[in-house]
């Protein structure tokens, strides 16, 4: 397992980034968790349908989207809103489409990234065609896919790892291996010992990496990225990381695991170690931890009153963006939603 | 008897059945350690072990794969898949094999199995959550598709379909799980497979429904009869087969017909229903059957939900609309 | 002009769309090295490169799925299912990414790819080779699905398919490939999506159908027309959207019909056509209006196929049926 | 990968058969032969619908088939009758199924045996759901799957693999990898250097075998066959073979292989080192190949006769084996059939 940064703040192998780099990173971290709280107390509220906390897997989100160009494609599921945010998503999009707006999947035009995938499994092959595509069109990006330990066991997955290879797609295969899908915990969900070995079945690289160490899956995915870039092929990446909060706002973790092994994750942090290490380089304070918390609350309260002020859809809008152009029934049907029923 | 919602009323007839035949197991992502997310199958692997109520990987084509196998072995498989919205994956093994095998094998061999997908909209839920594709797998040669809207029906209905020598697709109206309870007995019992149940009678409209929708077209009743309009309100509970005796007998009197489901409207079973009713009943209708659907659209995420999901009102004015003409 | 097969209208398609457009790909199993399974795509890897024609691995559901990649990516992917029986695999990305991603994404993304889809049966084929599945196409909002039943049609519906912005299912009957001959242009030219076309003009009752059908339905049109019954055929071309106005002008005005499909009846695609006609001409109609279809069993293999297909005598007797009243 | 006997005839292992059993697979063999090229012929004359040859493939089949137990399930796909022979499948029941006829899909009580699979990919998660069944029943049998190298890029193929793993679930994977599907080379089904290394996805013993080695094909199989019978898992085999003729009688291979590839493989040929064997022990001789092969054809034309003699189904056999009982719809569509069309 590929390790640089040790839970107390250490070095093992020397860091791929400057010390002020790791600053603006730790900064991103902080954020993601500032944001990703919120998101569950609006939900107890009632502002946000359904959501779902990423606590525990900052390090691997922002570290892998920290490596990634700009124009490079991500294509994520409904748990990696901090790679997403990243990558250019814009905050209060993400906060609409948990208040259940669809105006939420509808990303600027010069975001590439897609909207977060609800169905697990399905979302992976896409990155291979987007990536695909941009080969055959000549330009430099490359595709990333984010995804679960419990995506692993959909065939798509398979299929999307086969194509990859056999066609040597330029794209980045990620795995937030956090423990669990929903219920089922990792050793239940397959009997490979690593999911990075899983690689080997379709003679592409697979690399295993402590996902909670921020610099380690910066490394992991700045290298993959950089052979996809030089036409060598896709990567697979197994993030080892846990899931410290409930599957959803709708899930009771207490049903099926132990509170002990979440307070032993809890001890390996990927906020804490980084902290320890801009400390031991006098890049923290407590005033500048105060002073990103709260610059993150306030941009976070921003983007969810951008998000709760919109106008809300209008029964016509139901229909709007269902083709380019709206088939004759489907105007009928938008005129008789719109007309209403006394 | 006991009173009990319709989740509760499904997690009996699984208690039941897994009591009273070895053969009998539970599988599916989820069904076990947590009961299920919608906890209808909450105590189940307690009871009966984990052998038997099995968590799966997720991976719904093997799960439905895995379970014909089973099934052809000499299990009774009841499955689930966790959404509508995540049955597709399923899709190829359940009209390639599942619901061929007795036909490719002349009886040889034959898949008694159950597939459970919660289906259906209203509870805000993400996308993929809230589907209503019932009409797919009505047009799978093989099967029968179930759907109840009482607790008292989906006990009797489930267990029907466990011990039916066919492999059956049984659909729960998950905005129903617990907005009804009932009575329903603690013993074993069945349904019949193909009868529809006359939930209200009428004489002037007849609105044909199944599953999640029977309560707005209750409602849309009750909103008719506050007009003097006396509106017969049959609920399916069989889609495959389909009780067409009643629906004839019915429509065949009243000489008027809604049909409401929440599925989008091109192609949903609606289209099955009207057709097969006029072709019986024509010359009794005084106004063509209209549907009451879901929009040929995405189903909508929580804020626009009230946007697509047909209404009460919407109901009764089709139904008004029968009684112009 | 030169004479053509569908065949070679849908090849003669592919070329030029592969020629004219550099976003252009074709995409499937066996549709390079070996031309297709039908030789549809014969020639086109020589022509237009193995970066552009490529043959994929056996994985039905990766085929769409990196395909959807590809069109969200810029590409314009022509994609081929090899048989309508291998489709299910694909079904979960068709409905649930293909069909979606405009919606979801308001018009930021969106997937303009063809689907083609060989289907039907009667040449005799082995197991899930014949089917006939496109109503569970047709009920899946975002999509389009055209079939086309001449090689005119398909080459312009092809070519039109490509075009469109939207993603588009595109179903070839297979029996017909090279069954009929026609003069098809050699240029570049479309079709309108959504219009059906009369193939023959009648007074007494209109026959409804579509791809394969059409060959039967036109016998016994002429089966008819031996009986002085003069009977409009109407080819539907394009299931979704469904020219209704084309259907409602002629029901309206021969007041019989009969709808022929070579799916299974219960929740075919004729469910549909029958529930919409009779909601606008009701008041024009002699005769209920009658299906002639596949029936609710597996398609038969090589030896049986006769006793399902949908005959001209079968469909004849439906439409005198409709005349009876 | 695993070899027992050479294409010159030599062991360069001991054999795990005595020659005398050895003897009577080459019988077994023979016969496959003769049944496969008189399938091709048949199908010329148009008595059978599309034919897949399986020339090449002999040892695969019979020396897999040969390891198995009367009771043990066998789920294979319609290019392996050889294996669903020897297994009890009636020939004649083989023959009716490629006439059309879908009463060869229906073998006597005691054959475990399913009908083939003509879809690739979705038969191998049937044979994992049989052995699970076998072992919550505490009946002793396990299960075998036939497939080929392109069935392994199918999501079904990894669902299999994963399930059975998980489950531990008694099983033998059998991969006939025969260097193409339809038109697709192997390498380019996929990049992984061998099929047998897609066990290590799915943390499952993988072997590689010469699948044109009776020998080394039922050692593999044996051994796979008791660990799964000792509860100790499933095993995914690779049996590296050829497909000699076309992918069926519709194919033409001159569109995307050389035929001088073939020729090369012709000298691996399956049955010819066994001959050797034999021959080398005084077990083989002429005569007794022609014995051997004459009462293989008279059988074969027996089964041939009973096929082409059975009664053909008549209207209403379509309908009767939809449900154990026809409900209403259909013993109306049914008697509307029978009654026929003027
Ligand atoms: C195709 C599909 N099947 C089932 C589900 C229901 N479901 C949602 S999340 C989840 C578990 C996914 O686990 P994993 O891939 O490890 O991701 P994680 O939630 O842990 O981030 C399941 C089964 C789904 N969304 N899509
Ligand atoms: C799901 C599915 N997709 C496509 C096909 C068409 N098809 C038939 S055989 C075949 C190739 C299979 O190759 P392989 O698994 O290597 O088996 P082989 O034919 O070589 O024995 C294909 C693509 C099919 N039968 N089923
Ligand atoms: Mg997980
Ligand atoms: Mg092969």
């Amino acid at each position: 397992m590929l390790a640089i940064l040790t839970p107390s703040g250490n070095l093992v192998a020397p860091s791929p980034l400057e010390p002020d780099v790791v600053r603006r990173l730790y900064r991103a971290m902080v954020f993601a968790r500032t944001y990703d709280r919120k998101g569950t107390a609006l939900q107890k509220q009632g502002r946000l349908a359904t959501y779902a906390s990423f606590e525990g897997q900052e390090a691997a989100q922002v570290g892998s989207a920290a490596a990634l160009e700009p124009e490079d494609w991500m294509v994520a599921s409904y748990r990696d809103a901090a790679a997403m945010w990243m990558q250019g998503y814009p905050l209060e999009l993400l906060f609409a489409g948990r208040t259940g707006d669809e105006r939420g999947g509808s990303p600027p035009a010069h975001v590439p990234v897609l909207p977060p995938s609800i169905t697990v499994g399905g979302h992976m092959v896409h990155a291979v065609g987007l990536a695909w595509a941009a080969r055959l069109r000549g330009e430099r990006r490359v595709a990333i896919t984010y995804f679960g330990d419990g995506a692993t066991s959909e065939g798509d997955f398979h299929e999307a790892m086969n194509f990859a290879a056999v066609f040597n797609t330029p794209c980045v295969f990620f795995c937030q291996n956090n423990g669990w899908a929903i219920s089922l915990p990792r050793e239940e969900q397959t009997k490979s010992e690593t999911i990075a070995q899983k690689a080997i079945a379709y003679g592409m690289p697979g690399v295993q990496v402590d996902g909670n160490d921020l610099l380690a899956v910066y490394a992991a995915t700045e290298e993959a990225l950089a052979r996809a870039r030089a036409n060598e092929g896709p990567t697979l990446i197994e993030a080892v990381t846990y899931r410290i909060g409930p599957h959803t706002t709708a899930d009771d973790p207490a049903r099926y695991r132990a509170g002990t092994l979440t307070d032993e994750w809890r001890q390996r942090d990927p906020l804490e170690r980084v902290r320890l290490f801009l400390s031991e380089r006098e890049l923290w304070t407590a005033e500048w931890q105060e002073e990103i918390e709260a610059a993150a609350a306030s941009e976070i309260d921003r983007a969810i009153g951008l998000a709760e002020e919109m106008v809300p859809l209008g029964p016509g809008d139901v229909f709007a963006s269902m083709y380019a152009d709206l088939p004759r029934h489907l105007r009928l049907q938008q005129a008789e939603n719109m007309a209403g029923w006394g | 008897m006991t009173v009990r919602n319709i989740a509760q009323a499904i997690n009996d007839a699984l208690d039941l059945a897994l009591g009273k035949d070895e053969a009998v197991v539970v599988f599916g992502e989820d069904v076990g350690r947590t009961g299920g997310v919608f906890r209808v199958t909450d105590g189940l692997r307690e009871q009966y072990g984990a052998e038997r109520v099995i968590d799966s990987p997720v991976a719904e084509s093997g799960i439905v794969g895995v379970g014909f196998g089973m099934a052809v072995g000499g299990l009774r498989p009841v499955l689930e898949l966790q959404f509508m919205g995540f049955s597709y994956p399923a899709y190829d093994q359940i009209i390639n094999h599942v619901a061929r095998i007795r036909n490719r094998s002349r009886h040889r061999f034959s898949a008694p199995l159950v597939i459970r997908i919660p289906y259906g909209g209203g509870i805000g839920a993400a996308e993929h959550h809230s589907e209503s594709m019932e009409a797919i797998y009505t047009h799978i040669p093989g099967l029968k598709v179930l759907v109840p809207s009482t607790p008292y029906d989906a006990k009797g209905l489930l267990l029907a379909a466990i011990e039916d020598p066919d492999p059956v697709v049984y659909l729960e109206p998950i905005r129903l799980y617990r907005a009804v309870k009932e009575d329903v007995p603690d013993e074993w019992y069945t349904l019949p497979i193909g009868a529809a149940r006359v939930e209200r009678e009428g004489d002037d409209v007849t609105l044909i429904t199944w599953g999640a929708m029977t309560k707005e077209t209750r409602q849309a009743a009750d909103l008719l009869a506050d007009e003097d309009i006396s509106a017969e309100v049959i609920d399916l509970r069989s889609l495959v087969p389909l009780d067409l005796e009643t629906l004839v007998e019915s429509v065949g009197r009243t000489g008027r017909a809604v049909v409401i489901h929440e599925a989008p409207r091109t192609s949903g079973f609606g289209g099955e229903v009207v057709a097969s009713v006029q072709e019986e009943c024509l010359f009794s209708l005084a106004s063509p059957i209209l549907r009451v659907t879901g929009w040929d659209t995405v189903f909508p995420l929580k804020r626009s939900e009230h946007h697509y999901l047909p209404s009460a009102s919407r109901i009764a004015a089709a139904a008004r609309r029968t009684l112009e003409s």
